[in-house]
């Protein structure tokens, strides 16, 4: 008893500046050991920032941070693996030259020499421990950003951690795979680790957490209270706070999960079968392309209005998809065409101007230049529509893309700061922001709202159902079951790059659930 | 032929010292142009080392002391102020010759050639006709195979790698990326002065001014040519070694018909075929560029 | 500074050839008369005019300077600068002369053609290298005038050259004569400063190697493989002009061609070989001699032209 | 603003520090520092004419630097400069040789167009085998440069060999008067204007045309790019060019200009220098174009530092690298300093 009331963690007075950025501002919480802590707030609230705190990476401007009783020197990532303090990142902190077994080995302790079959034997059995099915052989960069994070979880777990933070963990999981997680981290909790957990789905706090804490703009604004004593309404009141405008009902519902059994989406009247077409792929077949199976007689149509949702486990051929959509994986046989004109051979820049725009699924490599300023990120989409010669205005730019940042209302300082100073939500909307314009025809949206916050998650909701009442396509990639049942029109499922169903509302979760593991079903 | 061979040895042995210290400062994260001044100093403290020591291990002591020294001096300039790697290793490279040559000429008053009475113990008459090599050159496959091991086989080596490629995933393990380059850097020190000595003392007992002709920035080339693997990287400092000597034979040759100033290029003309054909056969993608850290700090 | 006196050399010191024997006997020159001196490597053509320039503005009393790349330059500064007495070495005769300039030409290649005659004489396998440090005109010339005289007395034997690439580079010096040694070329002739340190090194390493370089302070390091030089004695001839041009009676805007007649040029045998060398090699070049010495008294008294070529 | 103030204040402190550096390596080595102080000061900014000399390398070196930057900005590290800017002298050498005797009008035009194809050329087989092949650039310039270097001595001693005398120097006929663009000075508004209509033009590629903000965005992710649908090699190839032509054309500038004929080996620390400018300016134009002044005046000042001080060759090479090693470095120290203060101001 006493051991589970004891202060696993203190911080005292925690504030954390970047610049003039306030990441956090005179945090003091404390954790009790043996349980599962969630960390919820908005994108920018300070989560991450607080996570590196403990974690010693970030060495905090002020105030103290203590462990299991002991003053940890300020900023030191070993005093706190030394006193059991693992950070999951949720992205980028893992070499990706490196094989899975060398990344489990470069900040573990032990075989300081070792041959490359030991170390993989000896990882192996780790991951296999651990049921993450990855080849300890195989290279990060062949990873999807789902096992990437199961083996940063590995990694986490090689030494003894008492206390594990997770940042945003289930952000690239699907539900399945979130449950799987939950059940480890139950486990670990049973095994006495102490853990904190960021998240943004309310649902999955309830689910999941003894505790939830809420940061609001750095500041800790509630908790830990118990979560036996809070209600979702409450929380994402807590969490979006007076200031931003409230949800409407229903996203609401969605988001707090309150509403998750009944899927009744009907569709907008704009919608009508009639209208030709704005994507028509054909029986496309790509080539083999990066990780994940190339697509085989792939055929989807997608009509004005409309929103289609591309369900599936991971991995399963949805990056081609988008890559072929994209005519950056060559397409063998089969056509696409965009708004009735044939697009097969044309390079992306002639479809984008064709109206196809991409939310890809990286985003800080395939969205943004994270060195660059936000204006630079977000004029992109505008200078490759002219000639390489053609001229153009920078203070235009800036303001152009000033006025569309706040409309997103991304919190930023200066159109002119590094996009890599945005936190990840902000990041994705300054991506929203370009990809989302006027004229924009077919709209590919991969995992748009992984790592959104609710409020964000909402906003691109929304911002995709007014891009449908606009009369474009949206082809929505997401490993959310649910935020695909509640908003797309229809959804396919894929498995192994093919199309291995198609389903209309009312959705049954149970036959997509199916027909994702490919147990066969019959319509 | 066995001539040939030797000469071949004896021009790839000190490039092969230089390369694997390019090799584990590129994977440490740190373009190292300062490799040509560090073997310069190399060479001139070693020769200087016996003309006053009269014995071939101090000589070498200091030879590797210096060039350490100077590691660190480059290091501070590089991790602690920031400095950019390239113009900074530039740097070095110009104090190497310049320093070597202004100190013979105020240690000797002129800045003739500095000759030794001995050089470094030949491998022997066991050898046969290759016993006149230096022991450098029977070290060279050992050392190489080394660091083979260190930097592909050990955690030393795997913090190394991510110090180089991913800093902040080496932060976040609590391994300091500027600890480990500082470690990067020294022991690369002490292997381009075994270079500079090896060719100063291996088999020529002279010290004179500019003598690594370039050699320090041929051994940059191999680093990439080898994809900053230590094995590809010595390959390809022996590659270049072989090149350099088909170079001669082709002015023996053809010296009568074709310009010599073309024959002398041939050497760098394979180079270029040799990375564009390495590139082909590694998919191009995978050449290494540092260059977005140059861009951005 | 009054009275400077200034050397303005285009290759780099540390040949332990012509430029070092040049510093050194400025230094000495200096150090007798007491004035200031500067010794000022060029190593850039297009920098040469500027430091003239700021030589003649500094009031420099004589600047000397060497090779041909510095004609140009000095005819478009001297008239500037009628105080400061100029002497170019290894020039070619100004047309028209100039009051202030004075020009010192050599005929360093006939050197060359000695040590091609005394080559054939003394080479076993007829055949012969010549190593140079770049493949620039007088380098060439001095290839081409070693070969001639090689060929005069026996027209079979073969003469190759090969270029370092640099005059600084003895580990490649050492590379090329190995090879050389290993076809069986037996006699190499060196016109490459520092670079030489490696061929005679590359000599050394086996007997019946012979080489020929460009410098007395050279015959210890090849006791047994440096048998001769193509002597160059710059810094005398350095030492003789600088004399005149401090003394009164310089006669500026002439133009001096000395060499094998004067003794600043010529070819010499190596007094330690003809200790320790091989006494069959020995034997050899006394029986060649008298054909160089032949050669030289013909090409004095202008009974013998070589042909001075620079192209390959 | 500011942030130019710190770049610059920190360049200055840095500087001090490598001379200092030099000092004390020299009063070693025996030579007195004040003297040298007193010489780089006196050659680079007092003595009378400091800005025509400062001008004089100033120039060349600022085309080429600028050529630079394009190519860095692009993501390209194009060290071939060096080679770029001989072969263009080499080709524009050619051309004047070939048209000897016709009107300068002519003549002028043909050079310099040479000089920059030339140039441009030598930076084209680079690019390509980046752009298709993925063949290292920093190697294959490299290897450029001394390719070009033997070219220069090649076509020095050879075809373009003065055969005048006993021709025996390694260089080209002397110009005719009427081709010189400036007399052995350097400087002249011909010279000036060109490096003016440069800067000017390439100053809005970079920061006028989506030329300029692709290929800086290219220059730092690629991938991103890709993925908003521009065509790489295109941009790549392009910034290959135009640094080529830069450095063909500084080289066409020298052989006009200041040489009026080409010498094998001449400024051979040309391309080093540009690429110091370029990073010093951090590869922006108008930073290109201060830094560019002022390396030039450290050029003159190094003429002048043998003469005055009698400090050796060796020394001035101390004194360039020195600054070479200190000038990119920056202290958080000196930054507050300079942040807190506009602060203060503003
Ligand atoms: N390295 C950095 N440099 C500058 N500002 C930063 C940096 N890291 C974080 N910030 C800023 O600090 C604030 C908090 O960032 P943090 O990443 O902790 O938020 P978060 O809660 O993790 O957001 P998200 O939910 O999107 O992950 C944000 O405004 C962010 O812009
Ligand atoms: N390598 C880095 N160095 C410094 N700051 C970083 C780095 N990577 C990310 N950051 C900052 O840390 C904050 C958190 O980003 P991180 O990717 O760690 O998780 P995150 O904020 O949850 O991102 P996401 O929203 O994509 O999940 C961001 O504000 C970003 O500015
Ligand atoms: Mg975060
Ligand atoms: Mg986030």
């Amino acid at each position: 008893m006493s051991e589970t009331t004891a202060a696993v963690l203190d911080c005292h007075d925690v504030t954390v500046r970047f610049g003039d950025v306030v990441a956090l501002s005179n945090v003091s919480v404390s954790f009790a050991s043996g349980a599962i802590h969630a960390v919820v707030g908005q994108n920018g609230a300070g989560k991450t920032t607080f996570a590196r705190v403990i974690a010693g990476l970030i060495d905090p401007d002020e105030g103290s941070v203590r462990i299991s009783g002991r003053d940890m020197p300020k900023g030191s990532v070993n005093d706190a693996r030394r006193a059991g303090v693992e950070l999951v990142h949720q992205s980028f902190a893992l070499p990706p030259s490196f094989t899975v077994a060398e990344a489990m080995q470069f900040g573990g302790s032990g075989g300081k020499l070792y041959t490359r079959s030991q170390l993989e034997r000896r990882w192996q059995a780790h991951l296999d421990a651990l049921n993450i099915n990855v080849k300890a052989g195989q290279r990060i960069r062949d990873l999807p950003v789902e096992s990437q994070q199961s083996v940063e979880i590995a990694r986490a777990l090689v030494t003894d951690a008492k206390l594990l933070i997770l940042d945003e963990p289930t952000a690239v999981l699907s539900p399945e795979g979130a449950e799987k997680l939950f059940q480890r981290i139950r486990h670990l909790k049973s095994a006495g680790v102490t853990i904190i957990l960021i998240l943004h789905k309310i649902r999955e706090v309830l689910a999941i957490a003894d505790t939830v804490s809420v940061l609001r703009g750095g500041k800790l604004v509630e908790g830990p209270v118990a979560c036996s004593g809070i209600d979702a309404d409450k929380l994402s009141e807590l969490i979006i706070g007076p200031s931003a405008r409230p949800l409407d009902e229903d996203d609401r519902a969605a988001l707090t999960g309150s509403a998750s059994s009944l899927h009744t989406h009907v569709g907008v009247s704009g919608k009508d079968g009639a209208a030709p077409p704005i994507l028509d792929m054909k029986s496309v077949s790509s080539a083999p392309d990066g990780d994940g199976p190339p697509l085989t007689d792939v055929s989807l149509a997608i009509r004005p209005g409309e929103i289609v949702g591309v369900a599936g486990v991971e991995g399963n051929g949805q990056r081609t998809l988008v890559r072929a959509l994209s005519a950056l994986a060559d397409v063998e046989s089969g056509t696409i065409a965009l708004d009735g004109r044939q697009v097969t051979t044309l390079p992306l820049q002639g479809r984008r101007i064709a109206g196809l725009r991409v939310i890809p699924f990286e985003r800080n490599v395939e969205g943004l230049s994270l060195t660059s300023s936000l204006w630079e990120n977000w004029s992109a989409r505008k200078l490759l529509q002219g000639s390489l010669l053609s001229w153009i205005r920078p203070s235009a730019l800036r303001s152009e893309c000033k006025s569309a940042l706040d409309a997103w209302d991304v919190r930023y300082a200066t159109v002119a700061q590094r996009a890599g100073s945005l936190s990840g939500g902000n990041a994705q909307k300054v991506i929203l922001s370009r990809e989302m314009d006027e004229d924009a025809r077919l709209i590919i949206a991969a995992q748009p709202t992984r790592g959104l916050d609710i409020g964000a998650t909402a906003f691109v909701w929304n911002a995709l159902d007014q891009a449908r009442r606009r009369n474009c396509g949206i082809l929505l990639i997401s490993s959310d079951l649910d935020e695909i049942m509640d908003i797309c029109d229809r959804v396919v499922v894929m498995l192994s790059g093919r199309i291995a169903g198609t389903f209309e509302p009312p959705y049954d979760i149970a036959r997509i659930g199916a027909a994702m593991t490919g147990v066969t079903h019959d319509r | 032929m066995d001539d040939i061979i030797i000469a071949i040895l004896r021009s790839g042995t000190p490039l092969v010292y230089v390369t694997l210290a390019g090799v584990i400062a590129q994977r440490a994260g740190i373009w190292h142009l300062g490799l040509e001044g560090l073997m310069i100093a190399g060479a001139c403290a070693t020769i200087l080392g016996i003309v006053f020591t009269q014995s071939i291990v101090l000589a070498l002591l200091i030879a590797v002391g210096v060039c350490m020294v100077a590691s660190v001096l480059f290091w501070f300039v590089v991790e602690k102020l920031k400095a950019n790697q390239i113009i900074a290793g530039l740097g070095l490279t110009g104090l190497g010759l310049g320093g070597t040559t202004l100190a013979i000429e105020s240690i000797f008053g002129s800045q003739a050639a500095v000759s030794a009475p001995f050089g470094l113990p030949r491998i022997g008459p066991f050898f046969g006709s290759f016993g006149n090599l230096s022991i450098l050159v029977l070290l060279m496959p050992f050392f190489v195979f080394a660091f083979w091991v260190l930097l592909r086989r050990t955690r030393f080596g795997l913090r190394l790698a991510a110090a180089g490629e991913h800093p902040y995933a080496a932060r976040s393990v609590g391994i300091e990326p500027s600890r480990i380059r500082l470690a990067a850097l020294v022991i690369g020190g002490a292997l381009c002065a075994l270079g500079g000595a090896e060719l100063a003392a291996g088999s020529l007992q002279f010290f004179s001014q500019n003598m690594t002709a370039g050699r320090g920035f041929m051994a940059f080339a191999a680093v990439i040519f080898g994809a900053g693997h230590p094995v590809g990287a010595a390959l390809a400092a022996m590659f270049f070694a072989i090149v350099g000597a088909l170079g001669i034979r082709a002015q023996l040759v053809f010296g009568d018909r074709v310009p010599h100033d073309l024959l002398l290029g041939l050497p760098y003309i394979a180079t270029v075929i040799g990375i564009w054909m390495s590139a082909r056969l590694r998919g191009g993608a995978k050449a290494i560029s540092g260059f977005g850290e140059l861009r951005d700090n | 500074a009054d009275g400077l006196v200034a050397l303005v050399h285009t290759q780099a010191a540390g040949d332990s050839g012509p430029v070092d024997s040049m510093i050194s006997k400025l230094k000495q020159l200096a150090s007798e008369k007491g004035f200031p001196y500067r010794a000022i490597y060029a190593q850039d053509p297009a920098t040469y005019e500027t430091i003239f320039r700021t030589l003649g503005d500094a009031g420099a009393a004589v600047v000397v300077s060497t090779f041909n790349e510095v004609a140009e330059p000095i005819k478009a500064v001297a008239p500037d600068y009628p105080d400061t007495k100029w002497i170019q070495l290894f020039a070619d005769p100004f047309e028209p002369p100039m009051p202030n300039v004075v020009t010192v030409s050599y005929d360093y290649y006939l050197g060359c053609y000695l040590s091609g005659i005394f080559a054939s004489g003394v080479s076993a396998s007829g055949k012969l290298g010549f190593i140079g440090g770049i493949s620039i005109p007088p380098i060439n010339a001095d290839f081409n005038a070693f070969t001639a005289g090689a060929k005069s007395l026996r027209p079979d034997v073969t003469s190759t050259a090969a270029f370092a690439g640099s005059f600084q580079d003895p580990a490649k010096g050492q590379e090329i004569a190995t090879q050389m040694f290993s076809d069986g070329i037996d006699y190499i002739q060196t016109d490459a400063a520092a670079t030489d340190f490696g061929i005679i090194t590359a000599a050394n390493e086996e007997d019946g190697r012979m080489v020929s370089a460009l410098d007395p302070a050279q015959f210890p390091l090849g006791p047994k493989s440096l048998i001769a030089i193509v002597g160059l004695d710059f810094g005398m001839s350095l030492y003789n002009e600088v004399s005149n041009a401090l003394g009164d009676d310089w006669d500026g805007g002439s133009h001096v061609s000395t060499g094998l007649g004067t003794g600043v040029i010529d070819f010499v045998r190596s007094p330690l070989f003809e200790e320790d060398g091989s006494d069959a090699l020995n034997a050899k070049a006394k029986e060649i001699w008298p054909e160089v010495e032949k050669a030289k008294a013909a090409i004095l008294d202008g009974s013998l032209k070589v042909p001075f070529n620079t192209e390959l | 603003m500011t942030d130019s103030l710190v770049s610059i204040a920190r360049a200055l402190v840095f500087i001090v520090v490598a001379l200092v550096l030099c000092a004390v390596i020299f009063s070693i080595a025996g030579f007195s520092a004040e003297l040298m102080f007193s010489a780089i000061i006196d050659g680079a900014f007092l003595r009378n004419g400091a800005l025509n000399h400062a001008l004089r390398w100033g120039l060349p070196l600022f085309i080429t630097a600028v050529g630079v930057a394009i190519s860095f900005r692009a993501g390209y590290f194009n060290i071939g400069a060096q080679g770029q800017f001989y072969v263009g002298a080499i080709c524009a050498a050619f051309v004047a040789e070939w048209t000897s005797g016709a009107p300068a009008f002519v003549v002028l035009p043909l050079c310099f167009l040479a000089g920059m194809i030339g140039g441009a050329l030598w930076a084209l087989w680079p690019g390509l085998l980046r752009l298709r092949s993925g063949a290292d650039e920093v190697i294959t310039t490299l290897m450029g440069n001394f390719l070009a270097g033997l070219l220069l001595i090649y076509v020095t001693s050879g075809p373009l060999k003065d055969q005048s005398g006993s021709g025996q120097q390694a260089s080209s006929r002397p110009l005719e008067a009427a081709y010189r663009i400036s007399n052995s000075l350097g400087v002249s508004p011909l010279i000036i204007s060109i490096a003016i209509v440069v800067g000017l033009s390439m100053w809005l590629l970079v920061n006028r045309t989506s030329f300029g903000m692709m290929s800086g965005l290219a220059g730092r992710n690629p991938t991103m790019v890709t993925w908003q649908g521009a065509k790489l090699w295109k941009v790549g190839l392009a910034s290959f060019l135009i640094s080529g032509a830069l450095a063909g054309l500084a080289g066409t500038i020298e052989l006009m200009g200041p040489n009026g004929r080409l010498a094998s080996g001449f400024l051979p620390a040309h391309g080093f220098t540009a690429i110091l400018i370029a990073l010093v300016a951090n590869l922006s134009i108008l930073g290109s174009a201060v830094a560019a002044l002022f390396f030039g005046g450290l050029a003159s000042a190094a003429l002048y530092l043998p003469v005055i001080a009698g400090l050796p060759s060796s020394a001035i090479d101390i004194i360039n690298a020195a600054i070479a090693l200190f000038i990119t470095a920056r202290s958080q120290l000196i930054d507050r300093i300079m942040r807190f203060r506009s602060r203060a101001n503003g």
